[in-house]
This record gives structure tokens, C-alpha cells and sequence, in this order.
């Protein structure tokens, strides 16, 4: 693209992704724009079903693969229009944002809540309020090595073949 | 029981409220509770103050609750609402990170060790409690039509003061009903009797003040309970020019809770400075068999 | 009576309001519930409903020139009573310091008591009742002033003839020392 | 795979801050799109058109548009796909709109949004498959929740249109607040005239089965096909039985019960029937005032009963019904104007509700039509009206507007002068909302012909000064304060969502906004409909409504229940999950987690245990799919290979435009 | 041995019924066992219980499914992934025959060959949970039991078999050392970036062997595992660090609220990446959110199979 759209290198967005339950949070960041609640441009929203259907590995796939933020949102506990997704999400949610700091993936670049159809003013402020917390981690440190192995790597893969039947691969099954 | 707090007696409890000084200190040592006043308090700036500059204010009166943290009080009580108003502002001023550093570079010093501030009537209801106060009282206020006045400031803004019903407070007529006295439902409790007013504009006071006279007087009050010096001057010291500028001519004696209080657990009438009154309660009080 | 141009509202006049007070004077409605409950209100010359207005409408001369801010005794019925929850009171309060810096004082005595009050406070440490009276005479001239109470007040022995001196009054004298020089350098910006 | 990209204008609702053209040139650089162009309207006829005969032409065999929202407009554009002979779900849409152009006005920043969100769609589209309806059988009845005018309105349209009506009341009569009115606005007719012969209709009617003194305990299932558990509460009286004839409650000693129908002004017996034209005219014990069911003492009912019909023993009854659609009327309550301490907080008897106004001036009422005073029965001169009470405050948490408060003023105010020709009314109001047929002109009337005194202000506070009461507000217009003295303040409470509606909405399975009031399907659109198929509202549990709205909206809520029927078989959403049986291993986790039972055991040919899927009760949610360890269950068109293309695509998108 | 003889007995008896029983024998030398599948009276008496009885012979059950009467010799922590099991209904509690006995905690042959050199010059090792006597190249030496164990007996608070159906010898009264995991404590002082690389590392090196996975006994999935699948397509095939990472997310999360813990993971890793600093955050979680146990209770629910409307424990996330 050439002239004013160019290339957006300098001052990029980052990659936030979002996942949003249809009923809930998708209407509530429709009613958002509906009422032009100016938002920051860097989140892009996955349209899930509902927060039941949001799968954590999801998440952890998308930080994995170079996403700088993760926003999931539904509908507010029970309000969920399947009754109880929210409610089994709201558990395996909390279960990795615990988890993701002993990966050394900062947990404050994943964020979950709970938004309504009506509230598009609070959508706009858990848009703003994520990305402002994301700009200030700034991007996510990349995965490092692509594919294969160094030299040392390969030595000590050489040396754990050569235990040979020590090597668990190996278990002798019944 | 025994409670320990620090006391912020405020200037006119050396002056005009001295009266109110006096029995509050000498009720709550009858409750149980021991009063430390802070030692070289200074004004807390008073409506005066905040209309100038808050954050004036606001060190005027943290310069107290500082010392008071510093004398080892974690909490500070104080008769007067309008101290009250004054130290709970700066109070929630000083807790507000952001603002905290104005203040601090007026008074000079941290602000962040402070005492924190309630009214003593707070700490009478909350505290003593009601069922303590009916098992001291051994001269009830039987046959005694009392109407509270609490003041526009002792309750409001509800939100800074987070004490009771800021359009119907109840805890001086719950007091007074523990003392035995029959409480009218007074209904101008919070209305303003023209505050600070009185000497550069004595029209409002005499216009303000007369209307609660005229209510109270309406209802058939026998005395008029407050818990406000500014309160009471206007309505005690000044109902003589309020009969004067409405041509009305009330004789509603004007005391403070804690003179009433004081009578009803068995102090006697100098050690509530009842003669301190400009409306002299006395014959009522007798009438009804406290005196 | 004077026709409000629209055209040139003073919105730093709107904006100094709200982030002086922290309340957003759009929200107010115009309910006049602030005048209903307002005690003052028979004193006021402008009713603090049209105050709100006023500031709404960037009228800064209007507001800062009225009586009624002199007169409002901060008693918090219309911050308590505001349905839009608009602390009333501290909007009050604010007009009050803008129209001192600009050196507006409608009500003369209104300001000459506090003044006197707060010298007393910066004099002594605390408030000497009677000094503030002398004070406040002396900057009003109103000789009068609460004479007919000294039959009443006299007997009862409540005013010290002498002030309260505080050990810590230098301490409160600096207060007000560094709060004219925090003025003063913000002036000069 | 040949894929379409169609980036919308929106007229300059998205082209003013996106580059479209640019859009559509980047998209041509995505895998498999064959086809990419830019139109005004897309969702527009030509627009349409224009996608169908890019299909045709480039024999696209997936489309992604670039518009709106999906909320807004994935039908239509699923619709113009099977037009051009391609598979609904061959459709993706990126929302450019509400979530681009209409939240951000950096045009550059946008439009690398725009094209990424594109790049989303394309990337899961070319993991989407055609999927296919099944077809399933309608239960052709219907179950009315609430019997105001609303409920009443919509049960007697599915009724006349042939199909049986179960109506749940919680009351022990219907009519709702309807039946406690005196005259309606702005035409001032009786309003039990009116209603009344509606609510006879409902008791007679053959299609309608009326469950009065019930409450809906328990609603399962789906579109056309509801289980219903219906709560028939003890009313100690059989109603099969009774004939309404009233000897009881002539009878019954305990007669200082509070009168819920007149509003608390008035006492009752302890066995009661709410008003003479009540439908079902039943009586029924209330438990908390009668001595037998208290003490085991009196019984004198029981003695004095004609048909003998009284049952002490009887205890609530659980019924269940089958129905295929459901209409919840469940109408709005009165505020509660008690948090105003300083209107007295409900203390001073003369100061009272509008709705108990309407009791003192109704001819059935406690006074017989007379308006007198609470405190002392005497007639009131000087009657204060408060509006907004409960309305339009935030502080008390009630932010809108009631809508009908200000009609129902004037009209209170001008019976006023009816009922007491020498007396002053006095209407404090902030604004005056009239905006219906014939309305304004009647609150003018209220001032020009009546007198009535309107003051433009909120009252600060009323407060008791001998036998009168001191309404100090405020007349902005006259630009200060004013008080009355008044012998009758009658304050114009707001409405507000009824007690238990949150409970009745997940019952239901429909949301509901924080005022508890329940969630259409579209503001504008869809106003009847709810997000869950099959279930409609009607009236005020939407919001306050006025009596001709809410009639209106029973019908519309009646013909939509008809529009359901009118066909025999309802086509279940194919978005449904799906278990591949070669990679389950039987766990049936997806069971345990299933809210709607959709998952049941079976086992294959080699005697394996599986899970599989009833696709008309799945209703698409996609909990089990995440439960499955094996991946087993995919909900279909929201697949694990779906979200993650949409995942990989944005991470590893490549923004060098 | 009190408890071996015991348990022999015991299996003696049950054998008749059952189709087989599995436990340990020795191995190749003093410090190794390997499985032992007891099918007729004579295998009983290969049957050994020591320090070196490692491998949780439950993983063997997912060969064996389809109404066999099984028969299992199990220590407290291997007894919990069986329960487990039967909690998730994947095995028939009627088909099981657990035998238990008391367990003073298992070594470890790293710290064994860190300690003493190549573990061949060991001749004999034998605890009693306290301290461990060895022989080592003819010389007897002693070290304290801690020193030498398996990480996962540091923090044991199931040294008896659970829910068994026959209990062998004394009750072990062994207390856990410590309630946390000192490796996962140290490793959390590190600063996130630390972690990060930390973690780069480790998956740079793993060679995606699925050994971690084989040697668990939770993966139930066998052939079915997401790591292989097409559909859905979770990993690609390159064994890359953003791929090797995922799949240990896929083993976490699809163990959350279910691994026992049992070490068998890292123990089975040939690159020695440390997983159980995973599996151990993972599982504190699920202890201090759900206050659940994984394994110890066949009636009880995973926390992630069900819910409560108020969640007392998890903060509202505004």
C-alpha cells in the first residue's frame, strides 16, 4: 500500500487477541461501536459461541505464537445464555492465569472478564484499560530457536540414545 | 469496658462550648472512656478554611492527626461535626496517594502515619452502646419531650461521613430514648441553622434558626438536643435575636446531648456546666424531676 | 434582562470548575433539587440550580460575581439530595477560591469574618474567639455587631480575655506561610 | 478451495476511516481467494447480487464479507449464498464496522485491522464445511407467563388462532396493575370496563388453561419442544369447589390482614378474594393470618362453606406441561420509595403512592370512590404530586425514565378536580413526556381546563407540620425555591423490574439488563424476541410500558408464536456438536459438563463404549469440546480447526501492506 | 519382610480369582526393578518390594482393558492415579484388586549416581525411610534418606496405599519433609524473563519423544492423543520450541485437577527437562483454588468436571 497507508512499523499495534462469547461480550463490543466508544485499535476479536467453548490451550497457543495480549471475555456469571459455560470457563480460565507465570509468560498479558450485551461503555473501558496494560509490557519476548537443535543439543541427544534401554522409550511393555 | 482514644476537644470547647467540653469529658469517664487529648492541637481551620483553599485545610487540620499518631492514638474523637467534617476531609485527602503530597508540603512533614477521626457521639452509639447506656442510667429523663437536633453536617455527605441516616440520624434520639426521655420526631434534624453566619450575616441565623424554633416549638418541645456548638449558639445565645428579628418569643431551652446524658447517669448539674446555657433549662429539668 | 451569548461560552472557566471540584457539571440535569433543600436559598441572589447553570453555560463573570457563593454555608443538602450525585457543596466551595483569586468579594463581611478567623488561627494556633470579633470589626467597621449578645454572653464567663497560645504555633503559622508562597510561585506561572 | 473477499462501504459508515479498496487489493494476497472486490452496500439488493454472481462467474465456493457486525447481518448474507446455490455455512464475515470504523478514527491503523480481520475470516473459512439442518417435530402450545394486559392480550390471540394457552399467574386473580387502576389515559375510561371483559374471556375460553397462584418452577428443553414445571401454590381452599360466593370471608374472624390488592391501604380477611371481578373468582387462605393454619385454632370457614372447599391440608403442587413456545409477560413492580427519608420513608401516612391513589379513587376501592386521607378520612383541598420518584435518579440506582408516570399524573390530577371540584393540585415535574397519541394534548388540559398548578422542579423534602405537609421543591423556571402546604402528597413512583425476574430469566435461559429487566433479541428489530428461540416477552418485563404498548406488544409476541407454528416440523441449527467416534474413548466427560443433556452412551458394532450427540436438545455452546482431552467432539462451525486457523492467521499474519 | 510376605500371601489367596496381578522384580541389578505379571502361583515369589520399586504398575492397565480381573501392588502415590481413574470412570473399581502396603519412599538414580558415581559400583542400597545403607564397591557407607530420594517422596503425604482392598504389613508413618517443592519455590524467585529463557532452553532441547506422555498414567487417550491428531490439528510436526512448549500446555491443561503427581514424567524424560515444575504449579493451583486432591477420593468430582455459582475462592476478574 503506498502514500498515507503505509507501512505501520513505527508505533505498530500490537497483537492482542480476543475471544468473545457471541451473545454477551460480541453484542457488547457491537453496542460499543454502535455508540462510536472510541477504543484502541490493536485488539481482533475471535467470535466464539460462548466462554464454555473458549479452550485455555487456545490462549496458551496464541501466546505461543507471538501474541502480545489475550482478552477473554462473556457473559456476566449466570447470566451465560448456555446456562453454564461461563461458569465451567470461569474455572479453567483461572486455573491458567494462575498458571502462565511459571512459563515465564507474564499472566498480566492474559486477561478475563465478564461483559454484557448492554454494556458497551464497559467495553470500552476493558478494551482501553487491556491495551494500555499491554503497551506498557510492551510486545512479548519472541520464542527463540525456530527449529532444530545446536551442536550441544545434538550431542546430548546422541548421549541419551546411547543409554539405550535405560532410555524409557524403550520400557518394555506388557 | 474501657476505651482509650484521643480527644480533639476544638477551639470553642475552650470558649464558646465550654459547657459541652466539660460534660463530654465527664460522661465518657462515667462510660468507661478514657479521653487523651492531643497535647498542642491547633485549629482544624473550620468552614473558614475550606472556602479559602482546601488543601490549606486539609494540612491545617492533618497537622493534628498526625500528631495524634505520633502521641500513639490510632483513632481521635471530636464533639464538634464541624472539626469533624474538617478532620475526616483531610483524613480522606491525606489516604489519597495522589493528594497526599499537596498536604505534606504545606505541613512540612509525612503524612503517612495518621490518626483517624470520629464524632464522640459515634463512639458513644458504637461503641458504649445503647443497652450499656439504659443499664448507667439511674436518673431517667422520664416525662421529658426532647427533639434532637443533629445539624446539617453531623451525617453529610453521607459518603465522607459513613455514620448514620444522613436525612433521619437517629443516634442522639436513641440515646436520648435510653436516657428515658420521650424523643419527638423532630422532623428538621438535618436542616441548617445558619451555621457561621451569625456575625457577618445575622438575618440568615435569625431566619434559619427561627424556623426550627418554630417546629420544634410546634411539636411542644421541652428542650432542644444537639450535638453542635455552632448549633447551639445559634439557637441558645442568639434565640434572643431571632424573637426579636420574628417577633416570636420562644423560651426552648438548647443543650447538648451530653449534658442531658451526664444528668441521666447521675452527674450533677455544675458537672454538665448546665449554667453555661443561655436559656436556662433548669426549670424544666426540675419540672420533670432530673434536678 | 441580559441576553447569555452562546457563542463564547468560557469553557476553561467549565473545565478549572470541574477538575478544581472533581465533578463533571454536565451530568447536572436541572432538577433544582439543590435549590429546593438549599436553607440559604431566600439569601441567595442567584439560586444554586442557576449557579449550576450558569457554570454549565461558561458564565464565568455570572458566577463568580454572585452573592449566593459568599452566602452557602456548605451544609450539604444539595450533595446529599443530588440525584446525579454532584457534590454541589464542593463545586460551592470552589467558586468561592476563584472568585478570591480574582479578587471578587461580594459579600465583604462574609470574607472579612473568615479572614479574621483565619488570622486568629495563624496568629495563636487556634481560633481566640474574641480577637476574631475585634478583627472582624475592625475590617468592617461594624461596631454593632453582636453587641445586643453581651447581656446574655458576658455572664456566662465563656470567652477568654487572653488567647490560646500553642507551643506548635509557629508550626501552624508556616502552614499558612507556605500555602501564600505555593500561591504566589503558581501565579507566577 | 475458491474463496470470495466482499469489502463494504457501509456508505461512509466504514469507508470514511478504512481504505476499502485497499482492503480488497490485500485480501487478493490471501490463500485460496480467488475473488476480491469493494461495493457501497453489500447487504444492499445490487450488493447482493453482485456477491451471487461473483459466485457464479468465479465459482467461488466460499464467501467472506467484510461489513457489520454477524449479530447484524449473517443471515442475510447466508441467505444471498443459498440464492447462488453454495451452503450457508460456507460464510464468514469480518466485522469492520462496529468493531473498525465506528470505534477508531486513525484511517491507517484501521485499515491494517480491517484487512487482518479479513485475513481471520479467510483463514477460518477454508476450514468451514456445509453443514445441514435436520428436521424435528412442534408441540403447538403455549405457555403465557404473567396474566396483565399484556399476558392476558397474547394468550387470547394464540387462543382465537386455535392453539392451547397455559397461563401461569403468580396472583391470586389476574388483570395485573391494570386491574387496580381507576380510568386510563388520556381517555379517562373506566379501566376494569375495558379489561374486564378480556379477563372473562381468558376464564372462558376453551384453548386456555389458567394456572392462577402459580409460578413457573422449572423450564427445560428447547424450541418446540419445552418442558414445563408449573409451582400451583397452596391456597387452602379447593378450587374446583368454590364457587366465589364470599360466605368466608364474611365469616372469618381474622380481619386485619394486610390488602395487597389495595395497595396496603386497606385490611382484609384472612380468606379472601382480592376484588369482586376477579378471574379466577377463588378464594384463598393467606397462611401468615389465619388462626387455624397459625394456631390450629377457628375453622370457621371450613364450618360456614357451602360447597365445603376448605383444605388445611393442602400443600403446594408441582405440575408439568409440554409446550413448544413461551411468552413471558411478567410485568414490572411498583418502586419502593422508602430509600427517600427525606419524603419521610414511607412513615407519614399521607404521603402515598400513586398506585394507592388509584385505590382511593377507584369506585371498587376502600373509600368507595371518595377520596379521603389515610391519617383522619378527611377529604384533602390541597393534594401535592411528586414525579420522578424512583425515576431518573441515579442515586437510587434508578437512572431511567418510567415513561408512563407523567400520564398518569395529569390524569390523577384532573379526577382530582373531579372527584373534589374546590381543590388545588400541584404537579412538581422535571420534564413533561408525552409522546403519544393524544397525550400532550391531555396534560394541557390537566393545566388549561383543570388548573392544575405545574411546577418544573424536584422537592427536596416534605416533612409534617401539624395537620399538614410541607413540600418544599424547587420551580426552576420561576428560578427558586417553593413550598406548599399540602393535605395529600401522592408521590408518582417509577416502575422497576418485578421481584424474582433474574430468577424467572435464567429459568428461561434469556438475559437480562441490571435493572433486571429482561433483554429483547434487538432494541429496534426484534423487540418481542429473546435470544433463546422460543421464547418472547410482552409488556413491561422489558422495561415500563404503557397500556397500549404492552397490549401491542402481546399481540406481536402472540403472532410470532403463530409464525413458529405455522409450520410442522422447525429446523434444528446444524452448529451443533459432532463426536467422531473413531477417536472417543468412552469417557463421556462431554456428558458430565453437557447443561442441557445433549450427550448420550452408546455403543458401537465392537461393543466400545462412545458418546454421541442429540442434535435437536445440543444447543451449540461447545463446553464439551473443550472438556474432551481427545478432541473428540467438535461443535460444528466452531471447531478446534476453525479457532485455531483464526489464531495462526492473526499471530502469524503478515502485516507488510 | 514382614509386608512382602504378608502381601505374597494375600496374593496367593486373591490369585484364583484374578486374571493377573501386577507388581514388581527384580532387574538386571540391585538397583533396578522391572515389572512382574503374576499369573500363576509361581511368579509370587519373584515378587519384590524395595526402594528401587519405581514404575507405577498401573500404567500397565491401558494394555489390559476390556473386563480382565486385575490385580495390582501398589504404593500410596501409584495408588492414587488408580483412583483417580475409577473417579473418571475409565477404570471398573470392580475389576480392581489393590493391594497396599506401607512405603518409606522410593530412590533416585541421578542423586545416586551424583552422590557415589557410576550407580553399577552399588551393590545394594536399602532404606528405612530415615537413612539409606549402601554398598558400594565393597565399601558400606550411609547417607540420609533425603538426599537420595525421589523429589516427589520429599513431599509426600500418601506414603500408604488408598481405598486398597488388602493392606500388607505396618502403616508407614512417614511425613512429608516439606510442603512445598523446593525446585519450584527456588525457580519461582526468578524474575518472568529468567523463566522465559529458562524455559526456551529446556524445549530447545526436547526431542518430543512423547516418553513424558508413555510414562504417564493419567494420559488415557492412547491412541487418540492430540498431539498426533489431524483433527483437530493442535501441533505441527516440527519439533520446534513453540511447538515442543505447546504440547507440554495440551499435557498440563489436560492434567489439571487430575495428575497425582507421580514424577513418572520427568523420571521417564531422556533430556531431564524438569516437567514436574509444571505439574507441581499446576496442582498447587488446583489444592489452593478447589482445595482438591487429585486421586485421593474415587466419589469426589475434578474441580474442572463441575462448578459453583459463587466462587469464593476466585477473584472477581472486573
Amino acid at each position: 500500500m503506498s502514500g498515507s497507508t503505509g507501512l505501520l512499523t513505527e508505533g505498530q499495534d500490537l497483537r492482542i487477541v480476543g475471544f468473545l462469547c457471541n451473545w454477551c461480550s460480541y453484542g457488547g463490543a457491537d453496542t460499543a461501536g454502535v455508540a462510536r466508544f472510541e477504543q484502541p485499535t490493536d485488539l481482533r476479536v475471535i467470535r466464539v459461541p460462548c466462554s464454555g467453548r473458549i479452550d485455555p490451550l487456545f490462549i496458551a497457543r496464541a501466546l505461543l505464537s507471538g501474541a502480545d495480549g489475550v482478552l477473554v471475555s462473556g457473559c456476566h456469571p449466570r447470566d451465560c445464555h448456555y446456562a453454564e459455560g461461563n461458569f465451567y470457563a470461569r474455572r479453567r480460565l483461572e486455573m491458567l492465569k494462575q498458571f502462565l507465570s511459571v512459563t515465564g509468560i507474564d499472566p498480566e498479558r492474559f486477561h478475563y472478564t465478564w461483559v454484557s450485551a448492554s454494556e458497551g461503555q464497559r467495553w470500552q473501558d476493558v478494551v482501553t484499560s487491556f491495551t494500555e496494560r499491554i503497551r506498557k509490557l510492551g510486545p512479548a519476548p519472541k520464542m527463540s530457536g525456530g527449529t532444530g537443535y545446536d551442536e550441544e543439543c545434538l550431542k546430548e541427544i546422541a548421549a541419551a540414545v546411547s543409554l539405550g534401554e535405560q532410555c524409557p522409550c524403550h520400557k518394555e511393555k506388557a | 469496658m474501657s476505651i482509650s482514644v484521643g480527644y480533639y476537644p476544638g477551639c470553642s470547647g475552650s470558649g464558646t462550648s465550654v459547657e459541652y467540653d466539660k460534660s463530654t469529658r465527664a460522661v465518657c469517664k462515667k462510660l468507661g472512656i478514657e479521653l487523651t487529648e492531643i497535647d498542642d492541637w491547633s485549629c482544624c481551620g473550620s468552614t473558614p478554611a475550606h472556602t479559602v483553599d482546601h488543601t490549606l485545610s486539609a494540612a491545617l487540620s492533618a497537622r493534628n492527626l498526625v500528631l495524634a499518631a505520633k502521641q500513639g492514638q490510632e483513632e481521635v474523637v471530636t464533639p464538634c461535626p464541624s472539626c469533624l467534617a474538617n478532620l475526616r476531609t483531610a483524613s480522606h485527602k491525606i489516604e489519597d496517594e495522589a493528594y497526599r503530597p499537596k498536604v505534606e508540603a504545606l505541613l512540612d512533614d509525612s503524612c503517612e502515619s495518621a490518626a483517624t477521626v470520629a464524632s464522640t457521639l459515634q463512639l458513644i452509639v458504637e461503641k458504649v452502646g445503647l443497652d450499656a447506656i439504659k443499664k448507667a442510667v439511674v436518673k431517667p429523663l422520664k416525662d421529658l419531650n426532647v427533639a434532637c437536633y443533629y445539624g446539617c453536617i453531623m451525617n453529610r455527605p453521607p459518603e465522607l461521613m459513613q455514620f448514620d441516616d444522613p436525612e433521619n440520624p437517629m443516634a442522639m434520639d436513641k440515646i436520648m430514648e435510653a436516657c428515658g426521655a420521650t424523643v419527638l420526631p423532630f422532623p428538621l434534624k438535618v436542616e441548617c441553622c445558619g451555621a457561621a453566619a451569625g456575625m457577618p450575616k445575622k438575618e440568615i441565623v435569625t431566619e434559619l434558626s427561627g424556623r426550627l424554633l418554630n417546629v420544634a416549638d410546634s411539636l411542644n418541645t421541652e428542650i432542644i438536643v444537639t450535638a453542635c456548638p455552632l448549633c447551639q449558639m445559634n439557637l441558645d445565645l442568639r434565640q434572643g435575636q431571632v424573637n426579636r428579628a420574628n417577633g416570636t418569643g420562644y423560651d426552648i431551652p438548647v443543650v447538648y446531648f451530653t449534658q442531658l446524658l451526664g444528668l441521666a447517669l447521675g452527674l450533677s448539674a455544675d458537672e454538665v456546666g448546665l449554667s453555661k446555657l443561655v436559656v436556662d433549662p433548669t426549670p424544666r429539668l426540675r419540672f420533670a424531676g432530673v434536678l | 434582562m441580559e441576553t447569555i451569548p452562546l457563542n463564547s461560552p468560557d469553557k476553561d472557566f467549565i473545565r478549572e470548575v470541574q477538575e478544581r471540584s472533581g465533578q463533571n457539571v454536565q451530568s447536572c440535569y436541572q432538577c433544582g433539587n439543590c435549590t429546593a433543600g438549599c436553607p440559604y436559598n431566600f439569601a441567595y441572589d442567584v439560586s444554586v440550580s442557576r449557579i449550576m447553570r450558569l457554570v454549565q453555560l461558561g458564565q464565568r463573570e455570572a458566577v463568580l460575581k454572585s452573592h449566593s457563593i459568599w452566602l452557602c454555608a456548605t451544609c450539604q443538602s444539595c450533595t446529599t439530595r443530588c440525584p446525579n450525585s454532584i457534590e454541589v457543596a464542593k463545586i460551592m466551595d470552589v467558586l468561592r477560591h476563584m472568585a478570591r483569586e480574582a479578587g471578587y468579594a461580594t459579600e465583604r463581611n462574609v470574607k472579612a469574618f473568615g479572614d479574621a478567623f483565619l488570622e486568629s488561627v495563624e496568629k495563636h494556633g487556634r481560633v481566640y474567639e474574641l480577637g476574631v470579633t475585634a478583627s472582624y470589626v475592625k475590617k468592617t467597621g461594624r461596631f454593632w455587631t453582636d453587641v445586643d449578645l453581651a447581656p446574655a454572653m458576658l455572664p456566662k464567663n465563656k470567652l477568654s480575655i487572653k488567647p490560646h497560645e500553642i507551643r506548635g504555633k509557629e508550626h501552624v503559622a508556616e502552614i499558612f506561610k507556605r500555602y501564600r508562597e505555593r500561591d504566589a510561585a503558581k501565579e507566577n506561572r | 478451495m475458491r474463496i470470495g473477499v466482499f469489502v463494504c462501504h457501509c456508505g461512509s459508515n466504514i469507508a470514511a476511516t478504512v481504505d476499502c479498496p485497499a482492503v480488497a487489493e490485500q485480501a487478493k494476497n490471501l490463500q485460496d481467494v480467488v475473488f476480491t472486490t469493494d461495493t457501497m452496500y453489500t447487504c444492499s439488493e445490487p450488493g447482493q447480487n453482485e456477491i451471487i454472481e461473483a459466485i457464479k462467474e468465479h465459482n467461488l465456493d466460499g464467501v467472506v464479507v467484510a461489513s457489520c457486525s454477524p449479530r447484524m447481518h449473517e443471515a442475510t448474507f447466508r441467505r444471498a449464498l443459498e440464492r447462488a446455490g453454495l451452503n450457508r455455512y460456507m460464510l464468514e464475515m469480518a466485522n469492520i464496522r462496529e468493531h473498525v470504523s465506528w470505534i477508531g478514527k486513525d484511517k491507517e491503523r484501521n485499515t491494517v485491522k480491517a484487512f487482518e480481520l479479513v485475513s481471520i475470516a479467510a483463514a477460518k473459512l477454508r476450514n468451514n464445511n456445509p453443514l445441514f439442518a435436520n428436521k424435528f417435530d412442534v408441540t403447538k402450545r403455549v405457555l403465557v407467563i404473567g396474566g396483565g394486559v399484556a399476558g392476558i392480550q397474547a394468550a387470547l390471540d394464540c387462543a382465537d388462532a386455535g392453539y392451547q394457552v397455559v397461563m401461569v399467574e403468580r396472583e391470586q386473580s389476574i388483570g395485573g396493575k391494570m386491574a387496580k387502576i381507576d380510568k386510563t389515559f388520556p381517555t379517562v375510561d373506566c379501566s376494569s370496563c375495558i379489561l374486564g371483559p378480556k379477563m372473562v374471556d381468558v376464564a372462558q375460553h376453551e384453548n386456555i388453561t389458567l394456572y392462577a397462584m402459580s409460578e413457573v418452577e422449572k423450564i427445560e428443553g428447547y424450541v418446540g419442544n419445552f418442558d414445563v414445571q408449573v409451582r400451583k401454590k397452596a391456597t387452602y381452599v379447593n378450587w374446583d369447589d368454590c364457587t366465589g360466593c364470599g360466605a368466608c370471608m364474611e365469616k372469618c374472624p381474622s380481619k386485619k390482614n394486610l390488602d395487597a390488592f389495595n395497595e396496603g391501604i386497606s385490611k382484609c380477611t384472612a380468606i379472601n378474594i382480592p376484588f369482586p371481578q376477579a378471574i379466577p373468582k377463588k378464594a384463598a387462605i393467606n397462611p401468615e393470618g389465619c388462626m387455624m393454619l397459625k394456631k390450629g385454632k377457628c375453622g370457621v370457614c371450613a364450618k360456614v362453606c357451602p360447597t365445603k372447599c376448605i383444605d388445611f391440608e393442602q400443600k403446594d403442587e408441582i405440575l408439568t406441561e409440554k409446550v413448544g413456545a413461551v411468552i413471558a409477560a411478567t410485568g414490572y413492580d411498583m418502586f419502593d420509595h422508602s430509600v427517600y427519608k427525606q419524603y419521610g420513608a414511607g412513615q407519614y401516612p399521607d404521603v402515598i403512592t400513586s398506585l394507592q391513589y388509584e385505590r382511593l379513587m377507584n369506585a371498587s376501592g376502600p373509600t368507595g370512590g371518595h377520596i379521603k386521607r389515610p391519617s383522619d378520612g378527611k377529604e384533602p383541598k390541597k393534594v401535592v404530586f411528586v414525579q420522578c420518584v424512583g425515576s431518573r435518579d441515579p442515586a437510587v440506582g434508578r437512572p431511567y425514565c418510567s415513561g408512563f408516570c407523567c400520564m398518569y399524573t395529569a390524569k390523577q390530577a384532573i379526577l382530582t378536580k373531579d372527584h373534589i371540584p374546590d381543590s388545588d393540585s400541584y404537579v412538581f415535574y422535571m420534564d413533561i413526556r408525552s409522546p403519544g397519541k393524544g397525550y400532550d394534548e391531555f396534560t394541557r388540559r390537566a393545566q388549561e381546563q383543570y388548573g392544575v398548578q405545574y411546577l418544573r422542579g424536584r422537592v427536596s423534602m416534605i416533612y409534617p407540620k401539624g395537620d399538614h405537609y410541607v413540600v418544599r421543591g424547587a420551580d426552576t423556571l420561576a428560578g427558586t425555591q417553593v413550598e406548599v402546604e399540602a393535605d395529600l402528597v401522592v408521590l408518582a413512583v417509577g416502575a422497576e423490574s418485578a421481584k424474582n425476574a433474574p430468577a424467572l430469566a435464567e429459568k428461561m435461559r434469556i438475559s437480562y439488563d441490571s435493572y433486571g429487566f429482561f433483554m429483547e433479541a434487538h432494541p429496534k428489530l426484534k423487540p418481542v424476541e429473546t435470544n433463546t428461540a422460543g421464547v418472547y416477552l410482552a409488556g413491561s418485563c422489558v422495561g415500563p410500558r404503557d397500556i397500549p404498548t404492552s397490549v401491542g406488544q402481546g399481540s406481536a409476541a402472540a403472532a410470532k408464536v403463530m409464525t413458529l407454528f405455522s409450520k410442522d416440523k422447525l429446523e434444528s441449527d446444524p452448529q451443533v456438536s459432532s463426536v467422531n467416534a473413531s477417536r472417543c474413548v468412552g469417557c463421556l466427560k462431554c456428558a458430565k459438563t453437557c447443561p442441557f443433556g445433549a450427550i448420550k452412551e452408546v455403543t458401537d458394532r465392537g461393543g466400545n463404549v462412545k458418546a454421541e450427540v442429540i442434535e435437536t436438545v445440543c444447543q451449540g455452546c461447545g463446553i464439551c469440546t473443550v472438556t474432551c482431552p481427545q478432541g473428540a467432539i467438535q461443535l460444528q462451525h466452531f471447531t478446534d480447526n476453525q479457532i485455531l486457523a483464526e489464531v495462526n492467521a492473526l499471530c502469524q499474519a503478515q502485516l507488510d501492506f | 519382610m514382614q509386608a512382602l510376605a504378608e502381601l505374597k500371601d494375600q496374593i496367593r489367596k486373591a490369585l484364583p480369582e484374578l486374571d493377573v496381578v501386577i507388581g514388581w522384580q527384580q532387574g538386571y541389578d540391585a538397583l533396578h526393578t522391572r515389572p512382574l505379571f503374576i499369573r500363576s502361583e509361581e511368579d509370587i515369589d519373584k515378587l519384590v518390594v524395595n526402594e528401587f520399586c519405581v514404575v507405577n504398575p498401573s500404567s500397565y492397565l491401558r494394555e489390559m482393558r476390556g473386563g480382565k480381573k486385575v490385580g495390582l501392588v501398589l504404593k500410596g502415590c501409584d495408588s492414587r492415579s488408580v483412583i483417580q481413574l475409577i473417579q473418571e470412570e475409565l477404570l471398573n473399581k470392580d475389576d480392581l484388586t489393590i493391594f497396599g502396603f506401607g512405603c518409606n519412599g522410593v530412590l533416585n538414580h541421578a542423586k545416586l549416581q551424583a552422590r557415589f558415581g557410576d550407580i553399577g559400583y552399588i551393590e545394594s542400597a536399602e532404606s528405612d525411610g530415615n537413612t539409606v545403607n549402601l554398598v558400594v564397591a565393597g565399601n558400606k557407607e550411609t547417607a540420609p534418606f533425603a538426599e537420595l530420594c525421589a523429589e516427589k517422596c520429599l513431599t509426600c503425604s500418601y506414603p500408604n496405599t488408598l481405598q486398597c482392598s488388602h493392606f500388607a504389613g505396618e502403616e508407614s508413618d512417614k511425613k512429608a519433609e516439606a510442603a512445598q517443592d523446593k525446585a519450584l519455590e527456588e525457580f519461582e524467585q526468578l524474575s518472568m524473563e529468567e523463566r522465559f529463557a529458562f524455559w526456551q532452553d529446556q524445549m530447545r532441547r526436547c526431542i518430543r519423544c512423547y516418553a513424558c506422555r508413555n510414562a504417564c498414567p493419567m494420559c488415557v487417550c492412547k491412541d487418540h492423543c492430540l498431539a498426533n491428531s489431524r483433527q483437530p490439528k493442535w501441533l505441527s510436526e516440527d519439533v520446534d520450541v513453540q511447538n515442543n512448549f505447546m504440547f507440554q500446555m495440551i499435557h498440563v491443561m489436560h492434567l489439571t485437577g487430575r495428575c497425582v503427581e507421580c514424577g513418572e514424567c520427568e523420571r521417564a524424560c531422556p533430556m531431564d527437562i524438569p516437567i514436574m515444575l509444571l505439574r507441581r504449579k499446576m496442582a498447587g493451583i488446583v489444592r489452593d483454588v478447589f482445595a482438591y486432591n487429585a486421586g485421593t477420593n474415587a466419589e469426589d468430582t475434578s474441580p474442572l468436571m463441575r462448578f459453583e455459582v459463587e466462587e469464593p475462592t476466585i477473584e472477581e476478574r472486573h
